[in-house]
């Protein structure tokens, strides 16, 4: 039983065209797995359907960048032509004179996008890793999201189904993770990475530190080992 | 024309809202100023979608930590108190009623209180984010925002012409010329900016506003 | 914001006659809030609706309970005919010799009972806390759990709806609490626990100790502080 | 009357089925003794619905915890990498898919892999526990069980007379005299106890058996 993994592009280098992937982050560098999504776009596989928060938008904007640093994220996937649809709720740029690679794309219809509220966004995420097929929500309702779903009422409020979302591979940045797959996320970087790495069929995770099982407490674990199949550690001469 | 009271002094009344023990998330814009304004010996806990709670002051120059942002992307000082969680469970916080105010920007308002605040239809794409759920989801929503447009338009509007975040959830909006409650009825106005009438705000404004006696000038 | 109790009667000093109530622990002693328990059996209150993993175990058959304890748990609630319904996932003895309160008083029709799977269980008190009316699952479909309730097709496979579960007040046992009401429980006493502190008007909770803000590292806390209405220490000369 | 296995080998021959690597939760009874029996180099990770993972052995005398339980209420020894975790998180990974083996009790199994492990209708009340997530969520499904009931029926039966956990889940049956496979056709004996012969396996069960070539005796 041995999940880890000597480089990126070892990790990735299944991914096939056509495959849905789960890609971490909330918007900014911090729990985004760059050096896994620099392996897939180095890796170059096409037609990828991507769930996740934002289309990219650090790269762009900075959001949540430290000075100097130049993030890496779904624009360079977006940018190479990897990707044919985007389910997300941040697609575009608060700054319309800094527009996204996706909004480009978007614009000259060379990439599809399904538009969903953040908290339904998780929660069809946390669905398809728990065996749910399908919730009703308050979020949405007499809007856009919710056309063409179907709307009903509990105890006199209106509620809209939304679906399970699941994924052939989730690519995962986590703090550190102990050699059997126990996994730690710093401080706001546990967001959507803890929970798109329990709805894909093969969670791989980037980690600052592999270390011996044991060394990270139990109370401290915040993802349990089952949903960990692949771990590479970033080396230090890494940037990223 | 009239003096507006400029991003600050909006934040400063929104603020004066907020309860002691209240549960707040604040939105991008002018509502993320009023974190600045609470009065001392009031604790107000603040909530992000990032996935943390009981975040305070943001992380002094050379000490930011790109794993402590909130849902705007500004680096946080760590607190005591303070604790991470997943999306899954912040959104699980946001729309099982626990989050006591919420204070989001607006594109426009309705009269029957429907925000409008993640697209403007000529851009042809836009940003849900977590507004939709937080506008549902939260006991108390609040409006700032600026009461016209850059044209000059009234974001007060009969029916909002913008896509929809949520119908009938605002509670209060606070703008750069008035307090105004949304009441059964319709449009209640509370407070007028200094040296604006109840005349000069319903110039400004599409909806036909309630005005019932007491209204004051903005208190702060 | 003052969430500090004196005493545990003064913390359930305000549960009325009908009030829903979601009660801890898993079985055993283990992360049953004990001393809420007893405080409730004192103040008396009927006509509760208990929602709860067993309906009171550890007391007849000793589940989990180290020798020489005998534990309270909602058996107390039964025997003093507090009790108008269970819903449980575990509601009688494994040992016909040993049967729980429960068991008699449902016998002689004093007492209704709602029994779910446990999984359903705990996604449905979830589902409470998270402002999900409804949701499908795959457990309990073509068995007397799903009779009368809507079936559904999804990628062809059936699921049951099954609705939320919320309670005017939960009673918990923590481990720990700081000032502002940020828990960490113990081991294997975070299972119910920290599903149902999320789905009840009033939450109340007994902890071994109440610490200073700051005490418990971030990384460490369990629940947020937004869950937590009421904070009783268990004082050193109570037993439980 | 032919020796029957005991319950220590009939989990010995479950322990069997696990693969290094698998996620295995057992339920009460015979099925919580297979964890003894993983051969060595063998990795098998344990759940269990009380909300623990990657649990080992049981805690010596004196070293008992009560908050450290597993789901039939036994006291487990602190272990490294073990995590700890809520109830509808337990579920999410059971009912997910994220459980290899659940290793279940039954009162009956059916021909078409049907199974009812929670109810004995003359009690009239039962307890459902975690077993219908288990049986439906786990990747496989493994029964251990003695083949007859006190009374001397066959508990493979041609359709379940008590209440059921969950349709068509049972992937293997092992019992105190075969192992029975659970394939499209029916009910397919792999393995006599030893002395046993498919014949007299086939008289103490209801079901007609399928009898393909290669029947073995019990192998551990």
């Amino acid at each position: 039983m041995n999940k880890v993994f000597n480089s990126f592009d070892e990790a990735v280098s299944d991914i096939p065209d056509n495959s849905t992937l789960m890609i971490d982050g909330f918007a900014g560098p911090g729990g985004t797995s760059q050096n896994l999504i620099a392996a897939l776009r180095n890796l170059g596989s096409k037609n990828l359907t991507i769930i996740s928060n934002t289309a990219g938008l650090a790269s762009v904007i900075g959001f949540g960048t430290l000075p100097g640093q130049t993030p890496v994220d779904i624009g360079v996937l977006v940018e190479n032509n990897q990707v044919k649809k985007v389910i997300a709720s941040f697609p575009v740029s608060p700054s319309p004179s800094r527009p996204t690679a996706f909004e480009k794309a978007y614009a000259k219809h060379e990439v599809e996008l399904e538009l969903v509220p953040q908290g339904t966004l998780a929660e069809r995420i946390r669905a398809g890793g728990a065996g749910i097929p399908a919730f009703f929500t308050p979020t949405g309702v007499d809007t856009r999201v919710s056309e063409g779903k179907e709307i009903r009422e509990f105890n006199g409020k209106k509620y809209v189904l939304e679906t399970a979302l699941k994924a052939d591979f989730a690519l995962i940045r986590a703090y550190q993770s102990d050699r059997l797959g126990n996994l730690v996320y710093k401080g706001t970087s546990k967001n959507f990475n803890s929970v798109m790495v329990t709805a894909a069929t093969i969670s791989i995770v980037e980690v600052d530190k592999i270390v011996e099982t044991g060394a990270i407490e139990s109370a401290l674990i915040d993802t349990p080992l089952l949903y960990v199949d692949r771990i590479v550690e970033i080396k230090e001469n890494n940037e990223r | 024309m009239k003096d507006r009271l400029n991003r600050e002094i909006i934040a400063m009344r929104v603020a004066k809202e907020l309860q002691d023990g209240d549960v707040v998330n604040l939105g991008i814009g002018i509502p993320s100023l009023c974190s600045q304004f609470i009065p001392e010996g009031k604790t107000v806990i603040y909530h992000s979608e990032s996935g943390v709670l009981n975040y305070g002051p943001m992380a002094e120059e050379g000490f930011e930590d790109q794993d402590l942002i909130n849902a705007s992307g500004q680096f946080l000082a760590p607190v005591d108190g303070m604790s991470f969680f997943s999306s899954s469970d912040a959104f699980a916080m946001i729309r099982g009623g626990h989050i006591d105010v919420t204070v989001l920007g607006a594109l426009q308002v309705s009269k029957s209180g429907d925000l409008a605040n993640w697209m403007i239809p000529s851009r042809g794409i836009g940003n849900v984010g977590g507004a939709m759920d937080l506008a549902v989801g939260a006991k108390k929503v609040i409006v700032a925002m600026e009461h016209n447009d850059k044209n000059g338009s009234s974001k007060i509007v009969n029916e909002c012409s913008f896509p929809l975040t949520s119908k009938s959830c605002v509670s209060l909006i606070v703008t750069d010329i008035a307090v105004i409650q949304v009441v059964k009825s319709g449009l209640q106005l509370l407070e007028c900016a200094p040296g604006w009438t109840k005349e000069d705000v319903q110039n400004e404004t599409e909806v036909e506003l309630i005005f019932e006696k007491g209204i004051k000038e903005f208190t702060l």
